[in-house]
């Protein structure tokens, strides 16, 4: 397997508007094609800062973000980015169905193909009924699944989604989480996957990069070696998955009281 | 190009399209278009109104309009900034009788100004400053021993001027017909008429067009002097007509109209009034040097 | 005062069926109590009738002109000049709202331009135009896109600076082309502005093109008042002036009417506010 | 010095292209540009200014301020009430079709012919709309959780008012100020063919009468001056008071 | 204990734009001045809408809400809300700090007093540093948690969360729960807290209301009889919170597929 992407000692400062905030200070990790990769983290350590430096939307302040062997500069093409702010990301004037098709519409995609996969990645998230509202009128929930079934009707090759599933309720998520694993296993995407729930980024991930407290270092990578087959009721009850998740928790916490792995500072 | 063709098509005809204000003062080529003075010396003539010789003058130096209407004061002007004008036809002329002219000074009927002396120092209204209206007032006033330095004058419209004296913004103001008679019939007084007190035959408005205009067609030009001399003396001696062609072009009320005076209609332009006008603006620093009268009068 | 009681008051009770008739009855409210104030004042000698008529005068007077050709004719003119002159405007000024406001580079080289031009009042080009054009359409047409063509841009480059970063950021990581954002984004982000810079326009176009005609003597309704002010005809006048600003009202039940179809989606409109 | 350049660049190719295409011309209207700016300095000497500059920018001011505190009053009024909208609405929209040269006569038969007044009341009259509209629609498109916010936290009338609506609206407010700002220049040279005898906008209409072309181009060039000048200041106010309007458009550019 | 809030038979259904949406059908329970109650339910089945009602924001299609013995028609008193959508209820142009104070001034509280209510209440949620930012410079868990101090700071006697711990990490999570289980003690608020966090449900509340899928009715109103001492550890691993957590999980489930108590339908 190839690396497709490469972050290499990147560093954020936000600068501007009479505050300076150093978000991250020196993130470097490698990521193979096909790979799930989730990353969890203190709140405002860099997650979604992170994210959007991988995808071309944030110039960063030092350091390289190199994907599929050229340095990320813009967004790189076949792309597809879940947004935190969900609600925002959505296009309040347009219906849901063509909040789905308008990326595909600029795939060039035929208006049949266009409807079919709507349809589709707009029934696995459990929307079809409501194709055909806007935004502004379903609850907090389904306007994350909409911002879901955009991303996956997109048929991307990376796959960036922060927090996507904060919104839906505990159902919805192990379906939803399902559902991810399972397009990944098929169209072989790359996956990278910011959530709160370490239970999630067990379960989901190949790999669980923890980060610390501002300014943000990779606090540990876990590989998470579970068997690739996985189902709700069956690897979480499973005693890796408990060690696993206790593992990150273990970490978590320990970003939150400041530890970092290295002394910190220059 | 400015000062362009005139366009005369297969007939022999000339169309011709004159810029006039929709006043009495341009009755007679009114008169003139109905009774075809112009068809008969073979001019196809468009009347074209607006509200002023800041849109007339442009109009005809680029040839939009051939022939214009303008009061002798703007031309004077125009002239002595080097605009290429001509004269080709008296236009309108003062009454020259003291309370029987198209245009006076009129006062609340209590004011305290009985005579052209006694605005000194007041406020008077004028539809353009610096004008012919304000160079005559200041004439007449000069003229009865008040000094015309001291009057503080006000850009009205003619429409407004009668509001403002009535409202009393103003003392006084210079109005012409049917502004005049409106006036007078609600009640204000006539002080002085500017133009008769400056000069009996005093040249008021005139008739224009451009140098260049005349110089590619002089034939052109000296029908529409000829015709515009039929239509001013048909216009002088068929006054019910003229009252009765201004329908063709205002609202002015009936009642106003058969009480209004008409102005004069000269055929002839009178030179030396011109010159008084032109010595007036001098000396009331409206221009700075003499226009050349010969090279703007016909 | 009404503004806040009425926020509360969209929880309280149940929002009240919107039939149609509700706002044109209010309108006709705020019309007639309009109407009432123009017949008292002149009637009750806070204004002098001789110069301000009362409104049944000027409805008389305007009776009358109504049964004229001349009047329906001139009615005409303008309504083409004006609905020209703001097609070319709008159609101008969103173009290169949308080019100029996109393009950081090109709003900060126009930046200094723009407002020396902006602020040059119509009525200063009037020789110019006439030099141009003389009294005919074109002249008026030419001061109507003038001044009505800035209140569409900035405008637009408002509307245009209003896209949210979110919003953008979509679009952006799903590489739409720059006429996608363009059309997808930017357009209905700005279409608020739009409107309302329509609204603006509309009636800076319908002033121009009655000043133009008043002025230069362009035919149409604005050369009828400018003959009635000459002849001192002051209810004749007012008629007129009746007349364009009816024109002005229709044209903003129009605006209306088309915010109510474009920004169905939009909070100023779903909130039934 | 970036900013200096790209602001200068177009203004000077224009310029240069101005004076380069006028330099022969023999059109009386059209005169050089250089002969409009030897003519600059003799027009506009210190009694000018003093006379009829600086009290055209003083009504100037004062009509704008009007407008806007009237603008953003009525616009947030207006905004907040459908009822209130719907009656105004049609009334509103007369008095804004109505074009000055016909309105300023109505004005000053109420507020005086001569005085400044009537002058200040038209420039205000005609800097309110842009100011009134864009206020109106500022207030309608509050983002409904603000509101709902403010409401919860039972925030009184004028607080809601004065910390939610008029600051939610202020982008929209700002975007219709600035267009006033060049209508108000406009309307100060409306204004003063209407009862005055001096002020910029006479002076400019009695040179263009007067047939002092060259005269009334220094004119309308010191009006776009005047533009430019008040857009600079008003932009230096704007950037202070919407800096968090800008902030958060730009959050996610990456400041 | 005295009935605080009785919600009788409400039903909302919205209209307009071409949809009609029947959200809640028929709700009907009751809570007790000072109890702590969770809401669950699958997405979209009507919680923020019900939340909503009872804050006044939103008018009934039918029934009552009555608070504190008055019917609700708007915005009662002493309530505090945290909305879903956090980032959109702060104002963009106020500070940090002006935000949590922004309400508190309204009060009538003097200028100390507010200064030192929003510094504790920063400090509670671990934002003290960024009390001078402006909310836009946040990370989407800090905006939550302003939200969050701008109604713990308020001390409501009414509080009304919606899904307010949806953008933050674990360890933040459990701190924040301590925290409004403290308040809950210490101020006798009553709280109704959304969420969808089962075992979130099942540890911070006294009573779990389970709703079913739209149109919505009460499924179950599950009584949490764990003791009233809870702490993170022992509270999570003890016998019965495992039972009852399965037990909501389960009735979740049953929502989900479309269960519903009584046979739906008039
Ligand atoms: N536009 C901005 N301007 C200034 N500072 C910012 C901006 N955006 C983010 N920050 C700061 O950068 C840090 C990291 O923010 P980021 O959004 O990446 O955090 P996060 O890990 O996604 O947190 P969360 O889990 O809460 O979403 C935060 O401390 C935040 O205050
Ligand atoms: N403004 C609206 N117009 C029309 N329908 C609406 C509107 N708001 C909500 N709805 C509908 O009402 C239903 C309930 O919405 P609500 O937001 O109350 O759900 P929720 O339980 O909060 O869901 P979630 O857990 O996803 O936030 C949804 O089906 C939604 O589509
Ligand atoms: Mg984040
Ligand atoms: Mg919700």
């Amino acid at each position: 397997m190839s690396v497709i992407l490469d972050v290499d000692g990147l560093a954020k400062t936000y600068t501007g508007h009479g505050r300076e905030v150093e978000a991250i200070r020196d993130l470097t990790f490698r990521i193979h094609k096909g790979e799930l990769v989730c990353i969890v983290g203190p709140s405002g350590a860099g997650k979604t800062t992170l994210l959007r430096c991988v995808a071309g939307l944030l110039g960063a302040s030092g350091g390289t973000v190199v994907l599929d062997g050229s340095t990320v500069t813009q967004p790189p093409p076949g792309m597809a980015v879940v947004f935190q702010e969900y609600g925002r990301s959505l296009f309040p004037w347009l219906t849901v169905r063509k909040n789905v098709e308008l990326p595909l519409r600029e795939k060039g995609l035929g208006r049949a193909e266009r409807t079919a996969k709507a349809d589709a990645a707009l029934d696995a998230v459990g929307l079809r009924d409501s194709a055909d509202a806007h935004p502004w009128q379903l609850s907090g929930g389904m306007q994350q699944r909409v911002a879901i079934a955009r991303a996956i009707a997109y048929e991307p090759s990376v796959l960036l989604m922060d927090e996507p599933f904060a919104a839906v309720d505990a159902q919805t998520r192990a379906d939803l989480e399902d559902l991810v694993r399972r397009l990944w296993h098929q169209l072989g995407v790359t996956v990278l996957f910011v959530t709160h729930d370490i239970d999630e980024s067990v379960y989901l991930g190949q790999r669980v990069l923890v980060l610390s407290n501002r300014p943000t270092v990779v606090l540990e990578d876990v590989p998470i070696d579970l068997p690739d087959e996985r189902d709700q009721l069956g690897t979480r009850s499973s005693a890796r998955f408990a060690e696993l998740r206790s593992h990150v928790y273990e970490l978590i916490q320990q970003a939150k009281k400041g530890h970092r792995p290295e002394p910190a500072g220059v | 190009g400015e000062g362009g063709d005139a366009a005369t098509s297969s007939d022999g005809t000339t169309a011709l399209k004159v810029g006039v204000i929709p006043i009495v003062d341009v009755a007679p080529i009114y008169l003139g278009v109905k009774q075809g003075f112009f068809k008969s010396e073979g001019l196809d003539v468009t009347l074209e109104t607006a509200q002023g010789g800041a849109a007339i003058v442009p109009g005809v130096v680029s040839g939009q309009f051939q022939f214009g209407f303008s009061n002798t004061t703007s031309l004077l002007l125009a002239a002595s900034q080097g605009l290429p004008l001509k004269v080709v036809s008296a236009g309108v002329a003062s009454t020259g009788e003291q309370g029987k002219d198209f245009g006076a000074v009129v006062v609340k009927k209590d004011s305290p100004i009985k005579t052209a002396a006694d605005l000194a120092g007041k406020r008077v209204a004028v539809n353009t400053l610096k004008n012919i209206n304000t160079t005559t007032i200041n004439k007449v006033v000069r003229d009865a021993g008040g000094d015309p330095s001291t009057i503080k004058y006000v850009e009205l419209g003619f429409p407004d001027i009668a509001a403002a004296v009535a409202k009393g913004d103003v003392d006084a103001g210079q109005v012409v017909e049917p502004f005049l008679t409106i006036a007078t019939g609600q009640g204000d007084r006539q002080v002085v008429a500017n133009y008769a007190g400056t000069d009996p035959d005093l040249m008021v408005g005139m008739y224009f067009t451009s140098q260049q205009f005349l110089a590619k067609n002089p034939e052109v030009a000296k029908k529409f002097t000829a015709a515009m001399a039929k239509s001013l003396d048909y216009a002088s001696s068929h006054g019910d007509e003229v009252r009765a062609v201004l329908n063709d072009y205002t609202k002015i009320d009936p009642e106003v109209q058969k009480n209004m005076v008409l102005p004069k209609w000269p055929s002839a332009v009178d030179k030396d009034s011109v010159q008084v006008l032109s010595d007036l603006a001098l000396k009331d620093g409206l221009i700075t040097k003499q226009p050349d009268l010969g090279t703007l009068l016909p | 005062m009404t503004t806040l009681s009425a926020l509360a008051g969209r929880v309280a009770t149940r929002p009240a069926p919107l039939t149609k008739s509700r706002p044109a009855a209010l309108g006709m409210l705020g019309v007639a109590l309009a109407v009432g104030l123009l017949e008292a004042l002149p009637r009750l000698g806070i204004v002098d009738s001789r110069f301000l008529p009362p409104f049944s005068t000027m409805a008389r007077s305007l009776a009358g002109q109504l049964t004229t050709a001349e009047f329906w004719t001139a009615t005409g003119q303008t309504l083409r000049g004006w609905a020209l002159g703001l097609a070319i405007a709008m159609a101008a000024g969103i173009a290169a709202g949308v080019v100029v406001g996109s393009v950081p580079l090109l709003r900060a080289l126009t930046a200094s331009t723009i407002e020396f031009l902006r602020p040059i009042p119509s009525v200063a080009l009037i020789p110019l135009v006439v030099l141009i054009y003389g009294s005919e359409m074109p002249s008026a047409l030419v001061l109507v896109v003038y001044a009505s063509f800035w209140q569409v841009l900035v405008q637009v480059l408002y509307g245009v600076a209003d896209v949210d970063p979110v919003v953008r950021d979509t679009a952006r990581s799903y590489r739409f082309s720059r006429r996608a954002v363009v059309r997808t984004v930017v357009w209905p982000t700005a279409m608020p502005y739009v409107v309302t810079g329509f609204r603006l326009a509309a009636s800076v176009a319908l002033i121009l093109e009655i000043t133009a005609e008043l002025i230069i003597g362009v035919p149409g309704l604005g050369r009828s008042i400018g003959v009635a002010q000459s002849s001192g005809a002051v209810a004749e006048t007012y008629a007129l002036v009746l007349v364009v600003g009816v024109i002005g009202v229709l044209v903003n039940v129009l605006a209306r009417a088309v915010e109510r179809r474009a920004l169905r989606w939009h909070t100023s409109v779903r909130g039934d506010l | 010095m970036k900013r200096v350049l790209t602001t200068l660049a177009l203004p000077a190719v224009l310029v240069a292209a101005w004076w380069f295409a006028s330099a022969h011309s023999t059109s009386f209207f059209w005169p050089p540009l250089r002969t409009i700016v030897e003519a600059f300095p003799e027009t506009w000497t210190a009694d000018p200014w003093l006379h009829d500059v600086l009290p055209s920018l003083a009504r100037l001011a004062i009509g704008y301020l009007i407008a806007l505190a009237a603008g953003a009053g009525l616009g947030v009024a207006i905004g907040s009430s459908r009822t209130l909208r719907e009656i105004c609405e049609p009334v509103l929209e007369f008095l804004r079709a109505v074009p000055p040269p016909v309105l300023i006569p109505v004005i000053a038969l109420f507020a005086g012919y001569t005085g400044w007044t009537s002058k200040i009341i038209t420039i205000a009259l005609g800097c309110v709309w842009p100011i009134l509209l864009n206020t109106i629609e500022g207030v309608r498109s509050l983002d409904e959780v603000l509101r709902d916010t403010a409401r919860s936290y039972g925030l009184g009338r004028v607080a809601t008012l004065w910390h939610v609506v008029l600051r939610g609206a202020s982008p929209r407010i700002a975007t219709g100020a600035r267009q006033a700002l060049s209508i108000g220049v406009i309307l100060m040279v409306i204004s003063e063919l209407f009862g005055a005898n001096r002020g910029l906008g006479a002076a400019i209409v009695q040179f263009q009468r007067g047939f002092a072309i060259p005269q009334m181009w220094t004119g309308i060039i010191l009006l776009g001056l005047i533009g430019v000048a008040l857009s600079a200041l008003f932009r230096l106010v704007e950037h202070r008071a919407l800096a968090w309007y800008r902030g958060l458009r730009q959050a996610e550019r990456g400041a």
